[in-house]
């Protein structure tokens, strides 16, 4: 792996506005960007990505091969919580291990996009489907937390929970997952035609929206890391390795089935990424047991940052390695 | 000038909706709802996550007759006892109009 | 009227986002736009069409056809409200029938906008002093409706009522008629060369913001719908009867004094569309006694969407008609 | 520590002003006030319009002498009986700074 | 139900943090935070300022044991002398769950 | 002096942008820009022209002028608010002038903005190391009051003031300071390349968004004066005459210096122009007993308006007058 790679990749100013962000938590800067200002670019984020890919899904059409791709992605999203929860379990209660499992089963929208941006600049192509297949990580890994749990914890009082229709609801059609989703859904009906003339919105600005959330991030990843400084270091070490071992998951069946080299790094990262921002909602409402100060800031302040800066060209490393 | 009771719930916001439905179904006709606060308690700090909407309080207030006060309480302690929060009453007048 | 511009007008990304948002309260999905984010996109809406149509007034400058062209617009914003108002009669009380009255008198800038995406989707042209026209179209309804309440509500307690001067302030200085005709005026002073700097912004990103706040509108919209349900067939048909009535009106007219095909229809639109923003507020403070489940939801749940739809191509149908 | 009296109105945002001046005008010199609060009573839902400004509520918090309660009520009474909203009367002490 | 006391402080929004900080100092295991509120008392206006973060009012709730009123209270003091606001202290039930 | 350039100055459509707010509260409208979008705006700003002043100062490197421009610049910074604190005594008590002194010692980014945007469309090129210079004015001035004040105020209840550590913190990593100072090393350290993507985004939606600022501007700083009038002659007078003065001071400083004329206008606009965000924060914090209503309403309603609209061009003619 070239170190070059790492430090052009740290070097670029989205990623450095990320620890700008951190840098001001950390030196007690009062630098806040308020709510709903972090909201606005969130969704102006999804439905930018999601827009997008549905656009480039609608001139690469849907093959065979895009079809296997989005199978592979679903089934990642149903097979890593469950290994991720047994894993867990040695060290965690169930409720925890739960929302853990959930939090890595399901993906990180905005590591997504950092690494389309990584790829953008080394000139490494890539699939519009893989936006699909990332809407379509999302919401599994929360059914299959939220059944783990109600298995393991069946004496529990069944009654004070939520129905089943409910989990769904939140799985299947909370806000990030249902804009993502629309949004491509319309990117893939207008086409390039109708794509020309929302470009400036969602392709020109969208790099400087990014690294204006990024600097948010960085201020509530440094806020989270406090907060986990107690958790000690099986936490933070499982923070990384749980990533890392999901990305070799996901090189290996991405090498299985064929993807190219700009496919398979942005199927890793799904892999490889937690969810800080729709999974947190869900289990809070599902598994109200499950501490938020573990799996937030798992996701959010360790894995996060160690998949844009070392995780990008580690896993690039990888596949160029098994690919040439 | 009526005597009346004032309750006031914080509680997670996202419960809110379900607190609200309970308080209906107990015969609450009027409430006023304070969005977005931030506060601790035993389950620690809820100063909003910043990313996701998690971790914030509501304040809800209902104004109700004395008599309502039982039922009103045994409807909402469960929630509270599940997810957190405090249910507070007191005495108050209200301005007829 | 070709079954295809409809299809087309559907199918462009803009109003796919409105349908999106009134989805997403369908299926009661949580994707939620908070204050003030529809505030901002508003603000911004208003400021750039404002200033691009001053800009083209600019250009065109203000000869005698675009003086009479604004002179009808004023006339129809007075006369619009009164006939409206003994149809509703029949069926809502005074305080009611005046609320719709004004609503449907005054206009919907976001019903505009999308009309003149249409208009460019078409490469059909039009003024800039149509912009002009809307902005002058905003406030006579207010007071027409005022007016048409308390004189037939002789009886009411007249001293809690507010001053004609509340009331005029309400209609000709409220934020959004006030931002709109600002912003003309200093687009209008400023010319192309003002302009330039701000095109990026006025004009490059304005296709998405405008996606960005349909979204929102199709939740609200869908929302207030759902208010509207008990309301019965009555006002549905009305909020789709009453804008297809005065868009008639309106094709008339600018027939009379000789339009072009792009200034009709955004005439007609004009006559047509309700206002959902600015009113409200007016009526609400200046006429209390009216329902806000009523004005409200007609002019954004039912007319709103029907005008953007099939209104406009229906209108363009007509006028092509009409012209030829 | 002093004995007072505190007095809540809750009512539509866009009658707010009006109401302070009110209050101004019956003596009060202190109050405050929270802005876009949601709710629901006689007059139905007001949680907020999303696109317009209407259908919200803010609540004013104002403390003052007993004997200024009888004033600040008949002044904001028929503001309410108009617009809607409540106004409620309560004991507190007050910490003398 | 516990008797408990409600003590209610509108400060400076630039004071709470160290508000809060003498609170906990003084034995405070709860409270909750309505941030952004506006104002008028013996300081003037506090309407927000639109550009800076200055002369904007949070309300901090929070309810004790009757015995703990006056330490809190002293410990609050000073503050509020320094920068303006106040402080109620009222009664009011606590719902255990 | 041209007159020509005040009346082109003042018709370029940011500048109008201000006034129509203005003109907006003082006709009574309701127009409102609610929070956070001015913060979400002026975020915007300190970003975008951090980065855009690092990039500058990336590709002309950093010379012995450069270092000379902002050791001149610190060194005004320290001496501004202290001559201006001994004047301020002959009619204010001790914590209103050092609060003052403080204010005008510091720097207001959107007077420097639109100084750059004024020398824009003159054509008249400037170093990017004057936005450095602007970062590093902002926070001496806030320490110097601060000293001024405890030195006279000795009697005074020492104990219950703020340690100096917080006071540090305050001026050197305050949100507005550290955000400005950031971007910069950000756009320093990534340079053109790094620059490219984020173009769109920093630069040209940028004029839009400052038009947008300044619409609040115009409606804050109106509210701002009316608090004033009671303040009388002496206040008013004062803000214009000491950034007047200040600004002949940069002047002069530019001259000795060599500074070319672009430079010399953005040094001077810096001399002159008060801080009415960063600053009123901290002062709050730091000198509790000064009236904000003197500070904020002088540095933002009077200065500010006057700086953008009158002191630009007076400030070159003068600049150009000795250059030549
Ligand atoms: N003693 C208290 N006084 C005021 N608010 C409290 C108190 N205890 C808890 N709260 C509020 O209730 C929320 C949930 O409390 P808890 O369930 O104790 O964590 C906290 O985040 C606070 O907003
Ligand atoms: N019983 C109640 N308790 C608390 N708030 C109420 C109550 N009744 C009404 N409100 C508030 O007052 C507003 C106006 O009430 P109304 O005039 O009854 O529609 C509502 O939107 C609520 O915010
Ligand atoms: N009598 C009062 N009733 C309610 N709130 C008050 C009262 N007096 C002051 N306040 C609040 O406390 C803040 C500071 O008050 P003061 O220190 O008196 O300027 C004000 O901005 C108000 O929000
Ligand atoms: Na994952
Ligand atoms: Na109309
Ligand atoms: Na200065």
């Amino acid at each position: 792996m070239e170190g070059n790679l790492v430090l052009q990749n740290f070097l670029n100013p989205t990623i450095l506005f990320f620890f700008l962000g951190a840098l001001a938590k950390i030196v007690k800067s009062d630098l806040e960007i308020p709510q709903p200002i972090p909201k606005f670019l969130s969704l102006y984020l999804l439905m930018a990505i999601g827009f997008k890919g549905g656009v480039e899904l609608h001139s690469s059409g849907i093959s065979g091969d895009v079809i296997l791709s989005l199978g592979v992605a679903v089934f990642m999203a149903f097979v890593v919580p469950v290994y991720s929860f047994y894993i867990l379990r040695r060290k965690f209660g169930i409720a925890d291990s739960a929302a853990i499992a959930a939090t890595y089963g399901s993906i990180s929208a905005v590591t997504f996009i950092t690494a389309t941006s990584f790829l953008g600049r080394l000139d490494i192509s890539y699939g519009g489907h893989l936006v699909a297949a990332m809407a379509l990580m999302e919401s599994p890994a929360i059914i299959v937390g939220v059944l783990l749990y109600r298995y393991h914890n069946k004496d529990s009082d069944d009654e004070s929970g939520n129905s089943w229709k409910e989990i769904l609801r939140e799985a299947f059609l909370n806000g990030s997952v249902f804009l993502i989703m629309g949004s491509l859904v319309i990117g893939f009906v207008t086409g390039e035609d109708g794509a020309k003339t929302l470009t400036p919105f969602t392709n020109e600005i969208f790099k400087g929206m990014l690294a204006f959330f990024l600097l948010d991030m960085g201020i509530v990843a440094a806020k989270r890391l406090e907060v986990l400084k107690s958790g000690g270091l099986f936490i933070i070490s499982f923070a990384i390795i749980l990533p890392l071992f999901n990305a070799l998951a996901g090189i290996g069946i991405a090498h299985l089935i064929g993807m190219t080299v700009g496919d398979a790094l942005l199927f890793s990262i799904l892999c490889a990424s937690g969810s800080y921002i729709a999974v947190p909602a869900a289990i809070r409402l599902t598994i109200p047991e499950a501490n938020p100060s573990f799996y937030i800031p798992m996701a959010l302040g360790i894995t996060f940052p160690f998949n844009i800066i070392l995780g990008l060209p580690l896993y690039l490393w990888i596949i160029e390695l098994l690919w040439s | 000038m009526k005597q009346v009771k004032k309750i006031e719930i914080i509680a997670d916001s996202l419960e809110i909706n379900k607190i609200l439905a309970k308080l209906e179904a107990n015969g609450v006709t009027g409430y006023t709802v304070i969005k977005d606060v931030i506060g601790k308690g035993e389950r620690g700090v809820r100063g909003g996550d910043g990313l996701s909407d998690v971790l914030k309080n509501s304040l809800i207030i209902t104004v109700c007759e004395p008599g309502q006060v039982k039922a009103i309480s045994e409807a909402v302690q469960p929630e509270l006892k599940k997810f957190g929060g405090v249910c507070l009453i007191s005495d108050a007048q209200w301005l007829d109009h």
